[in-house]
């Protein structure tokens, strides 16, 4: 029962007389069960689709979350903790984002991590800054080639408004030009588009002239498939591993991560934990390079970074543990595979063109013809939720429409979708 | 151990995937991942929460942290399928019900502060500061105002100077006077010699102490041409009180993950609206949500800083957030906040009698404690104290900050804290003080009832091993 | 992941050769990504009304779950283990079951409780067969008076065939007679007609009698108004206390209890926890009186209660103790008048006479002119859950119908309600 | 204490209702429940979970009890709204969803145990008994036949005896031979003297042994014109493997919360389905699902031996088994029941080393040993055993169970265990059985670890106090 005493004291006594206690607006309280009701009410006003009949991803995906997820991390030790900021009470924590930190330097081929960043786009902005230092400057000059999330770009660019860094965007990487004066190149690997492109020629340009290459990645589970960052020759990997035991939730919580090189450590935004011991070789885990941190650097810090996205970390590091390498390549390839099913079919359809790159989980549709807002509206009346209508997000991209597979999909569920869009463009 | 990485546990395969992929494109490295049953993964995780302290362990009275007790109900609704499960890139028309509770607790945020609009795209604190002052950075920039420079007051919040940067300013510190308060003569120093283009302030300040001076203040600055920013983590204590808005301040950043009851997860997701006043509407991060036949995101015409998160910030926070108010109501949450403070000076009053209390002041939600004494007499400092109260079976609470007092303790018991459990708190404490007095070594030793002693965080920096594959 | 490797061992060579590995025909295995899938349709095409507008009770009732409920007994210390047949390591369960047996005593104002039975029903039958022991004969004699659900009596007939003791239905109170050779006297409190009768003139004669009084409660939540069974002189009290803390979950799992006398203990059927100590005189609880039990009397055990219904004890003692003396007094007091208001509004209309007893949160309607099943049908086109057509259960009830009100509900919901019947009586 | 009950906390409050009734319907006696905050109540439950153990603690070798992990999953669709919130009084067009559950999952365990039809209502092991005792009650009654005893095995469950009773038999022991198997010269010299209704079975045995001659005795049994009960508490050896319906079994009930992965929840809810050959089909306890072009409940004609329950029985337990079933089809259930089979005879091969093994045999899914020897060495015995593996972190095995076999530990590992915390349980005995030897007291101290040592039992039962108020 949520129920507080209400008491008289003179413990206001220093607050200014004529702006205490206002007359405000505000609903009356409500009881559990009626509160029960409110939302469930609120919860049906939104549109929910199955899950194998929803088409839309770009960047955020319908991916299963094993109910072990859920059940572990609302075991309240863990998800009503604070900051570990005392080690011996908060091993339960630290020993996880340890995990974190293993699994995100192993899957994206670096050597550390950090404990996690907002989201993906912050983590663009904060690996764009933590360029800036790298090299040492008071502002930079960085190049972001290829096709990125217009919310992402806003991001950066909101941010950039403090650094001040020169953000140069360059959507076709033919023309990408490496001048001696780039201090850095971002790839988005898979891109907006879920291309996933061989950027090595690039990459080794870029080596050589001394630029930092930075990784973008929004669907980190294509690098259980695809070269990853690492091996690439990134010196820098952000990105967005919402889609790895964590919710839709309509954008957030969503888990920005960052990994990169043993020797930027000091360059790294936001938090770390390592290893070490206690007086009698105990092994245990603690935050660490605190130096770099706001409440030890205050303005010199590497970020303002206090709170992050700690339980998503969580869930994210038991939904790894849950998979394991054999799930995730599974998963992987199962998608890798519905990806290049409904290309197929797409594909035979009149008045569309399909992406020829590679893709993974997101596909690129283009036509002239199709009205895609009202192709989403015919779907819908079929309990399809369709892609995204691209032009909506970015004027140029008219005609293009983007599409997601997931692994709730059986082949019949895409044929579904294929056959309603035909019966929509024949009319 | 029980705190042994998962790593540890098995041998890791050597798989790659078999499928057909063009070589230049394809992985060669292998993922070093254990292949588990679930009933490992589910003993690991176990094993490892026992080796955590939540608010349902015990008294959790963390200063500047607010570690209320978080209803169990919020988890549940915010749960549904019907929000989990929406992808923010569906239309509008999808997300009806879920726009309305954003649309709904701005309202309910802007009468409760007292501003015009709320964004709710910031994921935390911090990132509400960061936002707060590029707007602020946007609105001087659009009047033609060099002002560049961010005052803060000694006693602030590590994020403040960080959040300040980040949004291009430089930072100066003004320095508290003895009652805790802004030493107004110093102000005015620095107001007539720099540059100000706003002043962040916490208040009640991270000591707990409402700032006496606020009204004065803030005609300061405005006078001075500058804005005045509220943290407003320290919430808990003035819902439904006073307002910030009508203190003066022009920006407010909240933390629902502190004052409306939202769990911390140990280490987030929070969740950090920015409030103003309505000159400053223009300048939020769109978009934002309106109301006409039905709910919608509209975007603001071009004045606005530009987007500070993907999406729609940690919109699931902000369900749990909006629940909290629902539970409470208008009247309940200033019962809260009188709760809160009732509760901080009830456990103030009693803890001076063993431990320096640096500003004699009613408090509001939390007050700070010296160690110094007790150090220079016995070599007991606030970390030892805060390792002997684990034994003890409580959280510590905050220590070292503020910076401004030495071998500082900050206590915040909250609202949910019942008087029992604060009478427990005390006689824990008082004892560690006792003990610290007849066997400081005992106390030295703390704790000894967990998995692990004191760890040695010099270590950790000199032979560093962020991941379990670091050599 | 739910793998395990098959094998190839000779474990099975003393299984008969003729009828080993058989061909059966079950289904394929299903990631747990397509059996959610499948069980969340499954799901969806079970009806679900709003709870607010949902008038069916008759002893299992739409009550707000709190949350904190679910969220303990979701710890896996709690629902994962076994019966507490090892103390030390089940203080946990063990402390709980006492606080249960502490809250269904002062509940019903016995002395005692057992730690809980598979349902209402089988504890009525299990209350039948302990007062056959208690009166030490090899069967016994027993009235149960007023009005039950069929359910129960079918399944107190069922139970019977083993026990044979003589049980004699008497509907109408009126109609009982206490004769000496009767062991036992049942009564229902309140009724399957949710009605609250002042029993004392026939406890008084059973007292004088030396009858036993068995009282069976199934919406215990009327005992925080209405004189407890120990007040009205209850030798026993058995019922279903799923209404407290549990979900309607389709009928079960539900919680059977039993309430008695301190000196009937030995009679008790099921499991009973007592305190005591340890050598250092620390307090802990254990499962007691255990020569009762199968386990160890085996055939002439009280019962042969095993396992019990554990987990919904516990689901009582958190909701019990989350709910508080207040809350649960606040609730009853709820229910109470939106009884009264629902009785009233009904009254009002045409063609209905409305219970003149007093009712708690079940109210009994009756028309000779309505067919209930077609008005059911009507309602649920306004998407309201209607009440029990009790024609259905026993052809002698024909032109009855219970309605149950809810804590959910307001007066609109019940307004609504009542203009709705009015809009299908009127055609 | 940690264990202390909720109702010491705090002040017990004296309210009695102020609403208007009839006096003499008017509750007087105050309800002593404490008036707890929503903080208060969490913590205490918490607290009290961490006195517990569940198999996500640690291994829970509790022989005959299958103490299997019970996938989350389980948990997470079971609680679906569709499912929680369907009243039992739904019409069956309501009720479709539910309905195709019960219908799918009665075809399941047909065809896995080889049966006509079975009855979900029973509740758990023991009602199943109960119920399917009944059934060949009436069947026999039907048939104008006057058998009236139950045969069990000296091993059998406590149960057995006490359902056979409560069915109206009269029950007699039939010894077991030196392999465990039923000693077929005592069950002949039985069947000749007696009216033998039925032959109350478990195979495997509680001695985790499969019965051998279980051809012969259904042979002998039904030759003589009774019936053979199996009770299937013990299935998790046999899925896919063997059929009791092809044993010759004409009843049969199930443990849902052991073979089919179902929380046991501290003692409940279980469910134990009852099969039957088709011969008894018409004395199930009705109703029925049948499929048409719906699903529906249909009662039989008039036969069947009425409601065993007050509605269908643990119908959420019995989705979860639907789940368990679904997630890991036919060929992975019978997977299972290799693996338990595979891990049961790895532990007894390492266990034999150190403890007795009484019947030197390939064992089913558990074995059992004796401690007889070591005690009349040491003085420890199973009990002590016990205990003191408590204190290295495992949930004991079940003890002086099967009663045949003095000084019985019966150990199950189940197929979730892993080779290695199998390896680290049999090292822990191992320690122990090694400290029995050089150390007895130590080990009869056990446990040492936990919020009490051993307890009085004699006390409870000679004073006793069975709820908080009692003096
Ligand atoms: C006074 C104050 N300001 C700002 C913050 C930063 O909040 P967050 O951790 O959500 O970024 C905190 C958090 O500790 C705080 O106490
Ligand atoms: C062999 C055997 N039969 C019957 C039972 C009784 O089952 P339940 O506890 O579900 O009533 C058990 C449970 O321990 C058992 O092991």
């Amino acid at each position: 029962m949520v129920t507080l005493g209400s008491l008289i004291t003179n413990f206001y006594k220093d607050l200014p007389k004529n702006i205490i206690n206002p007359e405000l607006n505000l609903p009356q309280q409500l009881s559990e069960a009626e509160v029960q009701l409110k939302l469930e009410g609120l919860a049906n006003s939104n549109t929910i689709y199955s899950k194998n009949l929803s088409f839309l991803g770009a960047g955020v995906y319908h991916r299963h979350v094993p109910a072990i997820v859920d059940h572990l991390v609302s075991r309240s030790e863990f998800y009503t903790a604070y900051t570990p900021y005392q080690p011996e009470i908060s091993q339960g924590t630290l020993t996880a984002i340890f995990e974190f930190q293993t699994y995100m330097a192993e899957l994206t081929g670096m050597d550390i991590s950090n404990a996690s960043l907002y989201d993906g786009a912050t983590s663009l902005a904060e690996a764009v800054q933590m360029v800036t230092r790298v090299a040492d400057k008071e502002k930079s000059k960085v190049i972001v080639a290829g096709i990125l999330s217009p919310n992402y770009k806003e991001v950066l660019n909101t941010y950039n408004k403090g650094f001040g860094n020169e953000i140069v965007y360059v959507e076709e990487l033919e023309e990408v030009r490496l001048e001696t004066d780039i201090d850095a190149l971002v790839l988005m690997y898979p891109n907006f588009f879920g291309q996933v492109i061989d950027h090595s020629v690039l990459i080794d340009e870029a080596k050589k002239k001394g630029i930092a290459v930075v990784f973008c990645v929004t669907n980190p589970l294509a690098l259980m498939l695809f070269k990853s960052p690492g091996e690439c020759g990134a010196d820098i990997v952000c990105g967005e591993a919402v889609s790895l035991g964590s919710y839709p939730s309509y954008g957030g919580p969503a888990l920005g991560f960052l990994t990169t090189r043993q020797d930027l450590v000091r360059n790294i935004p936001g938090r770390i934990v390592g290893e070490t011991e206690d007086a009698n070789g105990r092994k245990g885990f603690v935050l660490t390079f605190q130096t770099r941190e706001q409440h030890i650097r205050r303005e010199k810090a590497t970020s303002n970074i206090c709170s992050n996205q700690g339980l998503m970390a969580l869930r994210t590091t038991i939904y790894m543990s849950y998979m394991g390498q054999t799930g995730m390549l599974d998963l992987a390839e199962d998608i890798y595979r519905k990806t290049e099913y409904l290309k197929e079919k797409i594909a035979k359809l009149n008045k569309f063109v399909v992406d020829k790159n590679v893709n993974f989980q997101d596909i690129l549709i283009y036509s002239k013809d199709v009205e895609f807002s009202q192709l989403n509206l015919f779907l819908k009346k079929k309990n399809i939720l369709g892609g995204l209508d691209l032009c909506e997000l970015d004027r140029s991209w008219e005609g293009c429409y983007l599409l997601a597979v997931n692994e709730y999909m059986k082949n019949e569920d895409i044929d579904l979708l294929v056959s309603s869009i035909k019966e929509f463009i024949d009319g | 151990m029980d705190n042994s990485p998962i790593f540890e546990k098995v041998e890791i395969s050597n798989k790659l995937s078999s499928i057909e992929i063009a070589p230049q494109l394809k992985r060669k490295k292998v993922c070093r991942f254990p292949d588990l049953s679930e009933s490992q993964v589910a003993r690991h995780y176990t094993k490892l929460s026992t080796l955590n302290f939540g608010v349902d362990s015990g008294m959790y009275p963390l200063g500047s942290c607010t570690m209320k007790y978080n209803y169990k109900i919020l988890e549940r609704l915010a749960s549904l399928p019907g929000f989990l499960q929406l992808h923010p890139f569906q239309n509008d028309a999808d997300c009806q019900g879920i726009l309305e509770i954003l649309y709904e607790i701005e309202l309910y945020l802007c009468e409760l502060f007292g501003y015009s609009r709320f964004s709710l795209q910031p994921s935390a604190g911090a990132h509400g500061e960061h936002t707060g002052l590029l707007i602020i950075r946007d609105y001087l920039k659009k009047n033609n105002d060099d002002r560049d420079l961010v005052l803060i007051p000694d006693s602030a919040h590590g994020t403040n100077p960080a959040s300040a940067v980040m949004a291009g300013f430089r930072v100066k510190k003004v320095p508290s006077d003895k009652w805790g308060n802004v030493d107004l003569d110093k102000l005015n120093e620095v107001l007539s010699k720099e540059k100000v283009a706003a002043f962040m302030l916490t208040n009640p300040s991270t000591l707990g102490l409402f700032e006496n001076n606020i009204i004065k203040i803030s005609e300061m600055i405005h006078e001075n041409g500058g804005l005045l920013y509220y943290d407003g983590a320290n919430a808990n204590a003035l819902m439904g009180k006073i307002r910030p808005g009508d203190m003066g301040f022009d920006v407010c950043h909240l933390n629902l993950h502190k004052t409306f009851g939202t769990p911390h997860g140990g280490g987030g997701p929070g969740s950090g609206p920015v409030g103003v006043v309505e000159k400053l509407v223009p300048f939020l991060p769109g978009p934002l949500v309106s109301k006409d036949k039905e709910y919608k995101w509209q975007n603001q015409e071009g004045t606005e800083i530009g987007r500070i998160h993907g999406f729609h910030g940690n919109v699931n926070v902000v369900i749990k957030a909006y629940i909290y108010i629902l539970l409470h109501g208008g009247q309940g949450l200033k019962e809260v906040s009188e709760k809160a403070v009732e509760n901080a000076n009830y456990l103030m009053n009693k803890t001076r009698e063993i431990i320096d209390l640096p500003y004699d002041r009613v408090c509001m939600h939390e007050f700070v404690v010296s160690a110094e004494k007790l150090k220079k007499e016995t070599g007991i400092s606030a970390l030892d104290l805060a390792k002997a109260l684990i034994d003890k079976g409580y959280h510590p609470p905050t220590i070292y900050f503020p910076q401004i007092v030495h071998e500082c303790l900050m206590i915040e018991p909250t609202e949910t804290e019942d008087k029992e459990s604060m009478d427990a708190f005390f006689e824990a404490f008082k004892d560690i003080v006792a003990q610290a007095k007849a066997s400081p070594d005992k106390v030295k030793a703390a704790p000894v009832t967990r998995v692990v002693g004191r760890l040695d965080e010099v270590k950790a920096v000199k032979e560093p091993k962020l991941t379990f594959f670091a050599k």
